[in-house]
């Protein structure tokens, strides 16, 4: 098994040493998300906006008079991250057309936790993918409103044990299965959208700096580990995320232009047991309940290399 | 950096729009009064990989001068990260105090 | 003041009237006032649209109650809705009409004068449709001499661009071919 | 051939939106106001305006894009009514407390349910408490001046708040009337280019919207209070300015025929134009009847109130907004509130009209001044009045 999965091993000290999301934030201890975040900075640079949705990494970051963020940096409210970001890409984009600021290329970012994006933020979302602004989207997925107490989101798996979606005697915690955010943004003809994790820090990076080439819309769906929410160990972080993708329950794929190629290609799946048992979230689940969780994740994955294999570039197609 | 604060003591203090104008300011709170646990480097296992330093949540890990990597304690929150994920098992978590 | 009424259906364009008459005699350095009704009505419903006009500047907002002209753009609409409602004896009502003026005195029983056009004809013969409410124009502008007819010829020109010649013309006739009904 | 020139107002108001140069506007529909945006969208089209035009999909992204494009630098506009200011609500208190001066028009309408288009002031009076500049235009020409005061008030470095201009929906917005237009050059002379205060930019890194904790919150909502306050020096300043360089004057509180008034009417929009023509009427039967007009809603001119009324025996406020199970009228509420500290102070009535459209002739007011003359002497009748309601 090839633990440090596919990057090179001593790449770490390739990457930028710069810390943009600066030490003295006030995650939890084994935060995936922070150091999500703290990665995606890194592959960004210093030429660019972040326009943050309240959440836990607005609330960790920001608490005035001081900041963690060495970026400029924006916050409005909870649903409408990307909304603004249009509005910060729109009025850079005019500044710089009249030779207001200076003429460079400064990325806007957005980004949100699952709660901004999958709910409270999708119809925002929706438009700045459909009006096409010059606008990356990163979702920060931990899979459930973690900054107001781990409540149910439509992001949050079927089964999980929520404050909202608790598990007890006539129930398994949530029996709604996680929306497919990729594929509801890739209908809207963005040219990238990929799915990534920090517990792979290179290919979240690469995809980050892909985006950031884009003139126009793409989307990154980050899965992050919430050590508090899942009820994992801090130390778990990452296993957790590495779990995630060798599961295939959280496959780590690209679609560029309409063609789909999977980043990660464990050689067998291993079994989603493996990944549930060690999270109090889905401590209540039974063998049977497993069981059907097995076959929906089996049935995603092969639907997912179905159109890994099949499904052509626009430009092939034009 | 110049040394703020904690709070403005009157409303005249008040940045407009609470904005804040230094950036990595959060550094002046240290996180590593959260820390149960401190990693403790054998260098002599150390293979110099980085992947402590890049799995940090914190960013609190750098290399020193000969090379190695080392966390700095105002800011680490005893996670555990780096030592789980140390190829080489270099690095031990150990209860403070 | 003078206040104005317009009575159309929906689609017919009563608003762009009231909207050339107003522009006109704002250019003639009045003031005036033009708005819809503004209610929800949509194609091919009855509707009203309001003038005002005066020579200094015009501050009532509320509804026109006792209109000084009543216009009517479509002929169907005598004897379907009360026309002279609240109209000034000393008012006039402008009817598009095929009927004459002392027709349609008789017909809404109004005692004050009345004036009649056939307008849909006009406007079938110089646009090709029958749509009537910048030939009324005309018709309003002979009957009230409120502007002069050479005002109009910009905001119908501005706003209609190509065709404007046409609406210019059929608005000409309407001035020319109107036949008025004086007060009893 | 005269200078006034003739257009539907909210197409004026684009026009003069234009003439402020904004560098982004984003924007939603909704009757009333939609003629603001479809105009400024054409002045877009037809390259007479170098500006990016955001067409939303909500008011929330209208109001939230346009504090993005401000929190870049950009001078940002929007527009809207009702349901859809109630739509933007989440955002609205956020623009001044991120200190943003964004500028929106307010084709006012009334709010749902029963679902009515047509004008009164529920919806920004919904939307009083949040920290905005916000007044009120009585017909065209002031709606044009206003629009150009607005950026300048907005932008001024002692204020750096966003403003709210309200006209009524429909009773303006859908007129066609004379006005008078600055020029190009005029309004640049009047209204300097945007210098935002900060940007989020690489260039001069800031955090904005950042979280303020319970231990430094009252301090903040104290600044936010005092910062609206005192803008009204500015406001004061910048119509001064106004008045020197076109000839129009605008006060906080405007009187007509107020002089040996014994009593007042109280209007706010353009239902204080229809009043006038009310006041001419009863001063030529020869009532010391006058008339105050209030332009300035927030910050709320306390002091002018006092200074109005002196010597005056009744006042009726009018409000075309109820305040469900309060006091009053949301207006009249402020009125009685400037006044209860006078040590000689009239009766004070609160007569609500002009709900979602409902007409308000000439005759209303005639008869609201009467029956303020009648209380002058009697006292308030009641807690407050819908005016004209069937059934009371």
């Amino acid at each position: 098994m090839n633990i440090v999965e596919n990057f090179d091993l001593y790449a770490p000290r390739l990457v930028d040493k710069e810390e943009h999301f600066s030490a003295g934030h006030r995650a939890c201890q084994g935060c995936g998300e922070a150091l999500a975040i703290r990665l995606m900075c890194k592959a960004l640079g210093k030429d660019t906006v972040i326009v943050n949705a309240t959440g836990c990494m607005e609330v960790v970051s920001t608490m005035y008079p001081t900041t963690a963020w060495n970026l400029p940096w924006i916050h409005v409210a909870f649903p409408n991250s990307a909304s603004v970001g249009a509005g910060v890409e729109a009025g850079l984009k005019v500044l710089r057309r009249k030779g207001k600021i200076a003429d460079r290329d400064v990325k806007t970012v957005a980004i949100g936790g699952d709660g901004g994006t999958f709910d409270i933020g999708l119809q925002a979302l929706s438009g700045a993918m459909e009006r096409r602004h010059d606008l990356l989207y990163v979702c920060f997925d931990n899979e459930a409103y973690m900054n107001t107490g781990i409540q149910r989101s439509g992001a949050t798996p079927f089964g999980a044990s929520t404050t909202t979606a608790p598990a007890g005697a006539d129930s398994t915690g949530k029996s709604e299965w996680k929306k497919n955010l990729a594929e509801i943004i890739a209908a809207h003809n963005v040219p990238y959208v990929a799915t990534a994790c920090h517990s792979y820090p290179f290919d979240f990076m690469n995809k980050v700096k892909k985006a950031r080439k884009i003139k126009g819309p793409s989307f990154i769906h980050c899965m992050s580990v919430c050590p508090t929410g899942w009820r994992t160990a801090s130390e778990d972080t990452i296993k957790m995320g590495r779990l995630a993708v060798e599961t295939g329950v959280f496959p780590l794929y690209e679609i560029e232009n309409g063609k789909y190629t999977m980043n990660i290609k464990p050689d067998r799946l291993r079994p989603m047991e493996d990944y549930l048992k060690l999270q109090g979230r889905f401590r209540h689940l039974t063998p049977a309940d497993i069981e059907v969780i097995q076959t929906r994740v089996n049935l995603e994955y092969n639907k997912l290399l179905n159109k890994v294999e099949n499904l052509q570039s626009w430009e092939d197609l034009s | 950096m110049e040394k703020a604060k904690k709070w403005p003591e009157d409303w005249q203090e008040i940045i407009p729009g609470c904005m804040v104008f230094r950036p990595g300011s959060a550094r002046e709170y240290h996180t590593g009064s959260w820390r149960a646990q401190r990693p403790v480097y054998d260098n002599s296992k150390c293979i110099k990989c980085g992947m402590c330093y890049i799995f940090c949540p914190e960013g609190c890990i750098s290399q020193d001068a000969d090379g190695y990597f080392i966390a700095d304690l105002d800011y680490c929150k005893g996670c555990g990260i780096c030592a789980h994920e140390c190829w080489p098992g270099a690095i031990t978590m150990v209860e403070e105090g | 003041m003078i206040e104005i009424r317009w009575h159309g259906r929906g689609g017919q364009g009563a608003v762009t009237s009231v909207e050339m008459l107003a522009l006109a005699a704002i250019e003639e350095g009045q003031y005036a006032q033009g708005f819809p009704s503004f209610g929800p009505e949509r194609r091919g419903a009855p509707v009203a649209a309001f003038n005002r006009v005066d020579n200094k500047h015009i501050n009532v907002r509320s509804g026109v109650y006792d209109p000084d002209v009543v216009v009517v753009l479509d002929p169907s609409l005598v004897g379907l809705i009360n026309v002279t409602e609240g109209l000034k004896q000393s008012g006039v009502l402008v009817v598009n009409t095929s009927k004459s003026p002392e027709e349609i005195k008789e017909e809404v029983q109004f005692d004050g004068a009345v004036a009649a056009v056939d307008a849909s004809r006009i406007a079938w013969d110089e646009l090709g449709v029958p749509i009537t409410n910048t030939t009324m124009l005309g018709a309003v502008i002979k009957a009230t001499g409120l502007i002069k007819l050479q005002s109009a010829k910009s905001p119908l020109e501005h706003r209609f661009g190509r065709v404007a010649q046409k609406n210019i013309k059929a608005m000409e006739r309407a001035y020319n071919e109107l036949k008025i009904a004086t007060a009893n | 051939m005269s200078e006034r020139v003739g257009m539907e107002i909210a197409l004026a108001a684009a026009e003069t939106v234009a003439l402020c140069r904004p560098d982004v506007i984003a924007a939603y529909p909704i009757t009333p106001n939609t003629h603001i945006p479809e105009h400024l969208s054409d002045i877009v089209a037809e390259g007479r305006l170098d500006a990016d035009f955001i067409c939303v999909e909500s008011e929330h992204s209208a109001l939230s894009a346009c504090c993005g494009a401000s929190g870049a630098g950009a001078r940002a506009f929007t527009a809207t009514s009702s349901q859809g200011l109630l739509y933007m609500a989440e955002v609205v208190p956020i623009v001044s407390a991120m200190r943003l001066p964004i500028v929106m028009i307010i084709g006012n309408r009334a709010l749902s349910g029963p679902i009515n288009i047509w004008n009164d002031h529920s919806d920004i009076m919904s939307q009083r408490d949040v920290g905005w500049i916000s007044m009120f235009a009585a017909n065209g020409q002031e709606v044009v001046d206003m629009t150009v005061q607005s950026f300048k008030i907005a932008e001024h470095r002692d204020v750096m708040l966003p403003v709210n201009l309200n006209l009524d929906g429909f009773q303006l917005t859908h007129v066609v009337e004379p006005m008078l237009f600055p020029s190009q050059e005029e309004v640049d002379a009047f209204l300097p280019e945007y210098e935002p205060y900060a940007a989020v930019h690489p260039d001069n890194i800031v955090s904005m919207g950042t979280l303020a904790l319970p231990e430094i919150f009252n301090e903040v909502m104290k600044a936010k209070d005092e910062v609206l306050k005192d803008s009204k020096k500015v406001i004061l300043e910048v119509w001064k300015e106004w008045e020197e360089k076109f000839g129009r004057t605008y006060k906080p509180v405007e009187s007509y025929k107020t002089e040996g008034a014994e009593i007042l009417l109280l209007a706010i929009g353009s239902m204080a134009e229809t009043a006038e023509v009310a006041i001419d009427e009863l001063r030529d039967r020869g009532m010391p009847v006058g008339l105050l007009k209030l332009r300035l809603w927030r910050p709320f001119p306390f002091e002018e109130i006092r200074n109005a009324v002196k010597d005056v025996k009744a006042i009726a406020v009018l409000d075309r907004a109820v305040s469900f199970g309060g006091p009053g009228g949301p207006v009249f509420s402020e009125v009685r509130s400037a006044l209860y500290d006078e040590k000689v102070r009239p009766t004070i009535i609160s007569e609500i009209i002009g709900l979602g459209g409902r007409d308000v002739p000439v005759g209303d007011f005639i008869k609201i001044a009467e029956k303020a003359a009648r209380v002058a002497k009697t006292g308030p009748e009641e807690e407050y009045e819908i005016f004209g309601v069937r059934g009371s």
